[in-house]
């Protein structure tokens, strides 16, 4: 179970990558991105799973007392709410990007941009 | 071995040996050469008389300061040559003022008068003074070469840099010359005394017989006076030198004259036989005949 | 003292208020930008002093009032205070630098900016890898905000680009964030490390894969094309704040996050690190563009940190010296040059001139230049000693040669601009300067003076900057605004009275060498009487050399003797690059005297076992498996300074292209550093063998071969101080020869050759430097006929050529005298033959010099020239007389000097009697030879005037040959291609291999590099395959290991 | 084509990392002793029931601080970029664009409000129940996205939304730095009282601060929109 969630994140972050690497349309880039991310997340709440543990958080149905035996990890909870939203700020930031670019050349094609090199 | 005054008379008295047989010996020399190519040549007193012509004469003119200076600087770099060097071997009189130097002092003084000839000749602004300066300097880094190495092959072989030391090692028995202990050093040697005597085939730096070339071309007079002067010293003075270090010096003044004359004798022979080198090929020779030679000679000892 | 999270929470928290600020109040939100940066430097300063001088230890800093690993905790210790510091200020200054621009942007620039640095700070001080994840993130997304500020249209790939890798970055380091966590059950970088979380599971890959998502922020070669593109398009001010801070910020998490690695790792990075160095070194050579230039500089720089970083265990103690010297000198001077390139209007590097128009900007840029390439005093100098030392003892050999390159290649480019900076570019008409920027400028380069103080009180040797000599010099930067007569005065003062001071302590030996570089210094000094006006840089340039020069014969250790060294080389370097056309052959004196001075240095570092401070005695009992080593580097780093042939293709140009009074300093002083280096490397380590091989025989043979292609090569050349240059080569390769003998005669004539070379090259260059002025060529078949003009100047050459060519009774023949008598107990003796004949091939240029100049035929364009200046024909008749009281008592001097070098050599010694002086073959008396030959040519002459006093002078063309008379000067005087038969007999001896082979060298470095540059085509798609690659090939070769 | 191929191998390469991580990932039978940590203490010392939001706002509060950061520098550089380009431009009339509709219309002004009250219910509940300042400052910014729809040209005040970002980014800072001064340290939440376990107003500053988040992000957002729709009208 764990291990198909977590085969799923790795196989979202390729082809996100890949795709990411192959597209030439940056706006294709960016999006390929956040399907890695997507990736990257999955990835990173399936490592705290436990199988037949609940959420955690301490109500009714979880005293205080038991909790260490009967809730998942929370950290990882608490890391994937900050990756994702990490994450939408740099998509933001790209798509900014994105926009001036298309702004200043008229073109998305990420090949068109290399005034810069060697 | 230090200085006295009664070095000076003596040492004068050299001088004005040599100096007589020296212009002498050049007329003989260039009357034998004649003989050899079937000419008549010059009386032996020509050069008395062509000295005595150019110091009497009154037309004198100069380029400058250096060029009045140049004949001194030659004259006195003969002068002190023979003068710093033992003329004649175990005589203290002819000991002349030995005593400021050793052999290295000899070699080395022999290019005072060289520059000091060459300066006085650049300023006549005459070029053919400049090219002879120019072709003569060159071959003389080459000429000199087999000669120092021999030298200092000698000097080892003696362990001395002294010239009297050196000959009084060769003392004893005519087989104790240089000449017969190191063949070979003394081989090199000679070599480069064709090369300094500027006679043919090395004689490309004044090359008399055309159009005068060299460092005296401007000069006249009493400056060439000067100068056929010390074409009268500088040679015996430097075969002293060579006779001291390669042929058992000289013990009194007879064997002296002989030697002198033989070794006189020897530039010349070559020099009717053999046509003239340019400079590069006089260069290319003593580097490639002089120098093995001489390396042979420096660690035959 | 405040709290280190408040680093963070005023970064923040301004950046916060500046929001509520209302949009119309942009130069208020600007000085509360100021505000915070100044109190977040001020906080991290207020550590930097409190663990400095209050025995402050090293502090946890908790958050949520929870003590680690259970929630977030910062750590403060030295290092983390003062690379806070150095990040703050850097944003700070650049800022304030930024005013114009932040405040047309408005305040949300200024929040990016404060953001910006906060992140940093928090990169360092962070000890939770995803806290280190945010601050990453953080640093990404203002670093490509503050991209967008460049006015340059291409920024906005530059920052895509970078987008597009960190995002790949960010990716991996996720995953290494959570894997981690996994394996050691935290996210704390000290649990994990106690934990070994890097060994547990797959922990290790975890930990790879973060490990290489933060070294890739130290952006190492090859994945790293997004970089130089954001340093070239950047704004400069911005960049100096990336290249500073950012860079800083990335090596401190690679150190962070190293230690959990255990031992595999670390090498790894090492590997990365230098491999950036190097290549990125290798790559700088080529470019063209002042900021990409910089960008590659950067990349090496932190390189080179990140390899220290890798080699931590390997340097120990001096980790964080070495790290992080090398890594503040590059953040002051990156910075400083980022902003100064603001301040120039075009991207070539000959662009830079502009700088010429404001001395303080010139002053900045040298000391930018000099920080970076570790010149003393700065931090990069004592730590790249420490450096080399530290490998070396553990015996890194390739390390530290890999090292040395890289730093040498970087000296080149970087010195090859500076000399742009100063030598080309036409004239401009002046430029106004804002006065802002100069003063953010000149903050950090008196910073990097700062920083060069600090680091030398911290080194452990003595502190460069208590110096007195260095001082002294560095005073004349002060002073600089005088006129050059009162600053000349003061020179010379200067150096009679340090010479007063210090003469009790000077041994002989010390003694000969310190009047030369003093005294004779001073009265090479007087020439400088006659320059007008200010002189700017003259003194600041050549007292540094002279210090330099000073330092270097007292010194007591490797160290000292190392940094006077290298002190006198930058010296000289300066006081060479003054030459009209002198900026390729300063360029290449530099390059060719660093990788002496490289030479050296590993030579001393091998020589101690890498204990830096070495007593240089110490060298006399170096391990026999090294010494020879030691021995061959030692030699070449000094021959580098003698020029030695094959290493001596800089000096003609150098020596021949400086300024009249400047080409006797560093030909006749300058090149005496060398010969009293070669004197303490044979004083101490005597002969050494090498596989068989005695050194000193090898020595003898580059002296001889030296001695006799110098002297060849003086005769062919046309221009007078060219010949004087090339005959340089050859007299120090006599002085060579006479030391590698090893016997008593062979020192003293070396030491002989040291004081007549000396007095008689500097009086050539002066007469010659003289007539050049008056002429205005060195060209000497142009010249011809001065000597009624130039009557002085032509009786000091007269003198130096008969001095020079040892004909008696002038002291150049004392020097050959001895040399026969050295020979004479010589074991070896094939070299000597060439000595033999280079001895005589001098006449051939001397006389060419002397009569192509002064005899011969006058022009017609110079029949109204006159003496030379005044003021350089003084020093020159000082030398006159000196050569000739010399000539007649040289015992004066070396008597001294030959009971001194009798302790280290038995018998062989002279003995001095009366006025005759006697060796054991033969004897001299220098006083009966002037006599008598004084005596002769008096007579003589006198002789000759009373047959012809009434000579009449005659008019110049009163000569005549072939039946006509000449009337040109130009075809009538004999001075072109003098000796052309002689370049018939010896032409094929002169082919210029050593010129081709180090042309080879360079052209294939830079060949490498042009080909390797266009690795980076400039596609972010591309360097995001960059990236990838180079994490998989880490990978591959680090699971090989 | 090259290309491609080469990403594939790239990407290849990437897989193994990811099967060396996948096969040798092994599920934790028992919480570590940080989770574990979490767990049993945080009821005592944070007097949170959510473990996440005592984690997200407290233990690991500075990342949060961060990550609000990152948000806000986000919005300041999109507003940056595109009040560049936008710079000197010329308004379109309303009369250009299509009218809504009144479905739309009337909908928003009905569910507006409700989506705002729910946004800050989500925020102010986060330590109690799933949820939290991120998620309700998400729904917050929904409601202004469904006022653009409505009105594209409307011209929200972007000195409100920023002054709301920027205050409430203020006092987040502030409230961190109360807590170093008055409690334990840096975002301490215990600056105000734990209050009774499982109470609106428990668990010390959390409330607060995940308000502050909520509607931070929520400005935030609305901001991005805002910029990002009116450089679409153009």
């Amino acid at each position: 179970m764990v291990h198909i969630a977590m085969l799923t994140g790795f196989v979202l972050i390729a082809i996100g990558i890949y795709g990411a690497l192959t597209n030439r349309n940056i706006l294709r880039m960016i999006v390929a991105f956040t399907v890695a991310n997507t990736g990257v997340n999955i990835v990173l709440v399936s490592v705290g799973y436990m199988m037949g543990r609940t959420a955690p958080i301490l109500d009714a149905a979880v005293p205080v007392a038991e909790a260490a035996n009967r809730i998942i990890d929370p950290v990882p909870q608490a890391l994937v709410l900050t990756a994702i939203v990490i994450g939408l700020g740099v998509t933001a930031l790209m798509l900014a990007y994105a926009y001036r670019l298309y702004d200043c050349r008229g073109s998305l094609d990420i090949s068109r941009f290399r005034d810069l090199k060697w | 071995m230090d200085f006295e005054w009664i070095r000076i008379p003596h040492a004068l008295l050299t001088l004005l040996i040599v100096f007589l047989y020296g212009l002498l010996l050049g007329a003989v020399i260039q009357k034998i050469g004649a003989r050899a190519g079937r000419r008549h040549g010059i009386p032996f007193y020509q050069n008395y008389i062509d000295l005595i012509k150019n110091y009497a004469l009154r037309t004198t003119i100069t380029h400058g300061f250096m060029f009045y200076l140049g004949p001194v600087f030659r004259l006195t770099g003969g002068v002190g040559l023979l003068l710093f060097v033992p003329t004649i071997y175990g005589v203290a009189m002819h000991e002349n003022f030995s005593f400021a130097g050793d052999l290295i002092l000899a070699l080395y003084f022999v290019f005072f008068g060289s520059l000091g000839m060459a300066l006085g000749a650049g300023e006549s602004g005459h070029p053919y003074a400049a090219i002879g300066v120019s072709r003569g300097l060159s071959q003389v880094t080459a000429a000199e070469l087999p000669f120092a190495i021999a030298v200092f092959a000698v000097a080892l072989q003696y362990q001395t840099l002294s010239v009297t030391d050196i000959v009084a090692a060769q003392q004893g028995s005519v087989f104790n010359w240089t000449v017969f202990t190191n063949p070979l050093a003394v081989t090199a040697a000679m070599m480069s005394f064709l090369g300094s005597m500027m006679r043919p085939p090395f004689d490309v730096v004044l090359a008399p017989q055309e159009i005068p070339i060299g460092p005296p071309t401007e000069y006249h007079s009493a400056y060439l006076a000067l100068m056929q002067s010390n074409r009268a010293i500088f040679p015996i003075a430097k075969m002293v030198i060579y006779m001291n270090l390669f042929f058992g010096g000289a013990a009194n003044w007879p064997v002296f004259f002989l030697k002198v004359f033989l070794l006189y004798l020897f530039a010349a022979f070559v020099g009717v036989v053999f046509p003239r080198f340019r400079v590069e090929q006089s260069v290319r020779w003593f580097l490639v005949w002089g120098v093995p030679v001489a390396v042979a000679g420096l660690f035959w000892v | 003292m405040v709290s280190a999270i408040h680093i963070l929470s005023t970064g923040l928290g301004a950046a916060f208020l500046l929001g509520l600020l209302p949009e119309a109040w942009r130069g208020r939100a600007h000085l509360v930008t100021l505000a915070a940066l100044a109190l977040m430097s001020a906080i991290a300063l207020s550590w930097v002093l409190a663990f400095a001088f209050d025995g402050q230890q090293m502090v946890d800093v908790f958050t949520a009032g929870v003590s680690p690993p259970f929630a977030i905790n910062l750590r403060l210790g030295m290092a983390e205070a003062a690379l806070s510091l150095t990040v703050c200020l850097s944003g700070l200054l650049s800022a304030l630098y930024l005013k114009t621009s932040l405040i047309t942007q408005g305040r949300r620039a200024m929040a990016v900016l404060l953001i910006a640095v906060m992140a940093f700070c928090g990169i360092i001080l962070t000890r939770d890898i995803f806290n280190l994840f945010v601050f990453v993130e953080l640093s990404v997304v203002s670093v490509g905000g503050l991209v967008l500020l460049s006015d340059d249209n291409r920024a906005l790939g530059a920052g895509f680009k970078y987008l597009i890798v960190s995002q790949v970055v960010s990716i991996l380091m996720l995953l290494g964030v959570i894997f981690l966590y996994h394996a050691g059950g935290t996210l704390n970088i000290d649990t994990l490390t106690a934990a070994n979380a890097a060994g547990i599971g797959t922990g290790g890959l975890a930990f790879f894969l973060l490990l290489m998502a933060v070294v890739a922020e130290a952006k190492p070669v090859p994945a790293n094309g997004w970089a130089l593109d954001i340093y070239q398009a950047a704004h400069p001010a911005f960049s100096a704040l990336f290249s500073a801070a950012a860079g800083t910020a990335a090596l401190f998490a690679v150190d962070k996050v190293l230690v959990m690695g255990g031992p595999t790792w670390p090498p790894v990075v090492a590997g990365i690190g230098l491999f950036s160095f190097v290549a990125a070194n290798v790559l700088g050579l080529s470019q063209t563009h002042d900021r990409r230039l910089l960008g590659y500089s950067s990349i090496a720089q932190i390189g080179l940190v990140l390899g220290v970083v890798g080699l931590k265990d390997v340097v120990g103690e001096h980790y964080l010296f070495i790290a992080g010297g090398i890594l503040v000198a590059h953040a002051v001077a990156k910075a400083g040059m980022f902003w100064l390139s603001g301040l120039v209007a075009e991207r070539k590097l000959s662009a830079w001139a502009v700088l010429r128009k404001n001395p303080i900007l010139l002053f900045a840029f040298a000391t930018f230049v000099a920080l970076l390439v570790g010149l003393p005093p700065f931090p990069g100098f004592y730590a790249k000693w420490e450096l080399i030392h530290a490998l070396m003892a553990q015996d890194r050999v390739v390390l530290v040669a890999l090292i040395l390159l890289g730093a040498l290649l970087e000296a080149t480019y970087l010195m090859r601009w500076f000399g742009y900076a100063l030598k080309r570019g036409a004239d401009l008409e002046s430029v106004q300067f804002e006065v802002r920027k100069v003063a953010v400028v000149l903050t950090a380069a008196l910073g990097g003076w700062g920083l060069g103080y600090v680091w030398g009180e911290l080194s452990g040797h003595a502190n460069l900057l208590h110096s007195m000599a260095l001082l002294f010099a560095l005073g004349f930067v002060v002073l600089d605004g005088l006129p050059a007569w009162v600053k000349n005065t003061v020179a010379i003062a200067g150096m009679s009275a340090f010479f007063y001071v210090s003469y009790p302590g000077y041994d002989p030996l010390q003694l000969i060498f310190a009047s030369i570089i003093l005294l004779g210094g001073a009265a090479i000094f007087v020439a400088g009487y006659h320059e007008r006006g200010r002189r700017l840089g003259f003194y600041p340039s050549a007292m540094l050399m002279y210090a330099g020069l000073a330092m270097l014969i007292v010194a007591d250790t490797t160290f000292q003797f190392f940094a006077a060294w290298e002190v006198l080389t930058v010296g000289s370097y300066f006081l060479i690059l003054r030459g009209k056309e002198s900026e390729p052959h300063a360029l290449s004196y530099i390059v060719f005297s660093l990788g002496g001075a490289f030479a050296l240095m590993a030579g001393f570092a091998l020589a101690s076992g890498g204990v830096s401070e070495f007593a240089i005695q110490g060298l006399s009992d170096v391990a026999a498996e090294a010494a020879p080593w030691v021995f061959v580097l030692l030699a070449v780093g000094f021959m580098t300074k003698t020029a030695a042939i094959g290493l001596h293709i800089w000096l003609p140009g150098a020596h021949a292209e400086a300024e009249t009074d400047v080409s006797p300093m560093v030909s006749g002083i300058l090149l005496k550093a060398g010969l009293f280096g070669l004197f303490t490397l044979l004083m101490t380590m005597g002969k050494t063998q090498m596989y068989g091989v005695e050194l000193t025989h090898v020595l003898m043979w580059i002296g001889a071969i030296s001695a006799l292609l110098g002297n060849l090569m003086a005769v062919f050349q046309e221009d007078a101080k060219r010949l004087l240059a090339y005959s340089s080569i050859g007299q120090m390769g006599y002085a060579l020869f006479g030391l590698a003998m090893m016997n008593h005669l062979g020192w003293l004539m070396a030491l002989m050759f040291v004081i007549n070379h000396y007095v008689y090259k500097s009086m050539l260059f002066l007469s010659v430097g003289g007539v050049a002025k008056r002429t205005g060529t060195k060209l000497m078949y142009r010249m011809g006929g001065l000597i009624t003009l130039m009557p002085l100047s032509f009786v000091a050459v007269l003198i130096g050529i008969i001095a020079m060519s040892g004909v008696p009774p002038l002291s150049g023949f004392g020097g050959r005298w001895i040399f026969y008598n050295a020979i004479m107990t010589a074991e070896y003796k094939l070299p000597i033959l060439i000595i033999f004949l280079s001895g005589p091939i001098a006449f051939l240029y001397l006389f060419r010099l002397i009569h192509t100049i002064f005899l011969g035929q006058l022009k017609d364009e110079h029949r109204r020239i006159t003496e030379a200046p005044f003021w350089i024909v003084v020093p020159q008749m000082l030398f006159v007389a000196f050569l000739l009281g010399f000539a007649v008592v040289p015992g004066l001097a070396l008597r001294h000097v030959d009971a001194y070098i009798a302790q280290f050599f038995v018998g062989g010694g002279l003995s001095w009697d009366g006025l005759t002086i006697t060796s054991p073959f033969g004897y001299w008396s220098p006083v009966s030879i002037m006599i008598v030959t004084g005596a002769i040519f008096a007579v003589l002459l006198a002789w000759l005037v009373f047959l012809n006093h009434k000579a009449q002078k005659v008019k110049q063309f009163n000569i005549v040959f072939a039946a006509e008379r000449p009337h040109r000067p130009e075809t009538t005087h004999f001075a072109w291609n003098f000796y052309a038969p002689y370049r018939k007999a010896f032409g094929f001896l002169l082919k210029p291999y050593a010129t081709w082979f180090w042309d080879g060298v360079a052209g294939a470095f830079h060949g490498v590099a042009e080909t390797a540059r266009r690795f980076y085509t400039g596609d972010g798609q591309v360097y995001a395959f960059h990236m990838l690659g180079f994490v998989l090939v880490v990978y591959l070769i680090a699971m090989g290991m | 084509m090259v290309k491609k191929a080469i990403a594939l191998a790239l990407i290849l390469g990437l897989g193994l990392i990811f099967a060396a991580l996948l096969l040798g990932y092994a599920p934790d039978a028992a919480l570590n002793e940080t989770a574990a940590y979490y767990a049993t203490r945080t009821a005592d010392e944070i007097g949170a029931q959510n473990i996440v939001t005592a984690i997200i706002v407290t233990y690991r509060g500075l990342d949060t601080l961060g990550e609000v950061t990152v948000l806000f520098l986000t919005a300041a550089i999109v507003g940056l970029v595109l009040s560049r380009t936008r710079a000197g431009d010329n308004a379109p009339r309303l009369s250009d664009l299509p009218p809504p509709g009144e479905l739309l219309e009337i909908g928003t002004k009905l569910l507006v409000p409700l989506i705002l009250l729910f946004g800050a219910y989500v925020f102010i509940n986060g330590h109690l129940t799933p949820g939290g300042g991120f998620q309700g400052g998400a729904i917050l910014a929904s409601a202004i996205l469904l006022m653009l729809l409505t009105d594209p040209l409307r011209r929200s005040s972007h000195r409100l939304i920023s002054r709301i970002e920027s205050s409430a980014g203020l006092f987040y800072v502030v409230i961190g730095v109360l807590g170093a001064a008055l409690a334990g340290g840096f975002l301490d939440n215990r600056i105000l009282p734990l209050g009774e376990f499982g109470a609106l107003f428990s668990a010390g500053a959390i409330p607060v601060i995940y308000a502050l988040i909520g509607l931070k992000v929520g400005a935030e957002f609305s901001s991005m929109m805002v910029s990002l729709s009116e450089t679409e009208d153009e």
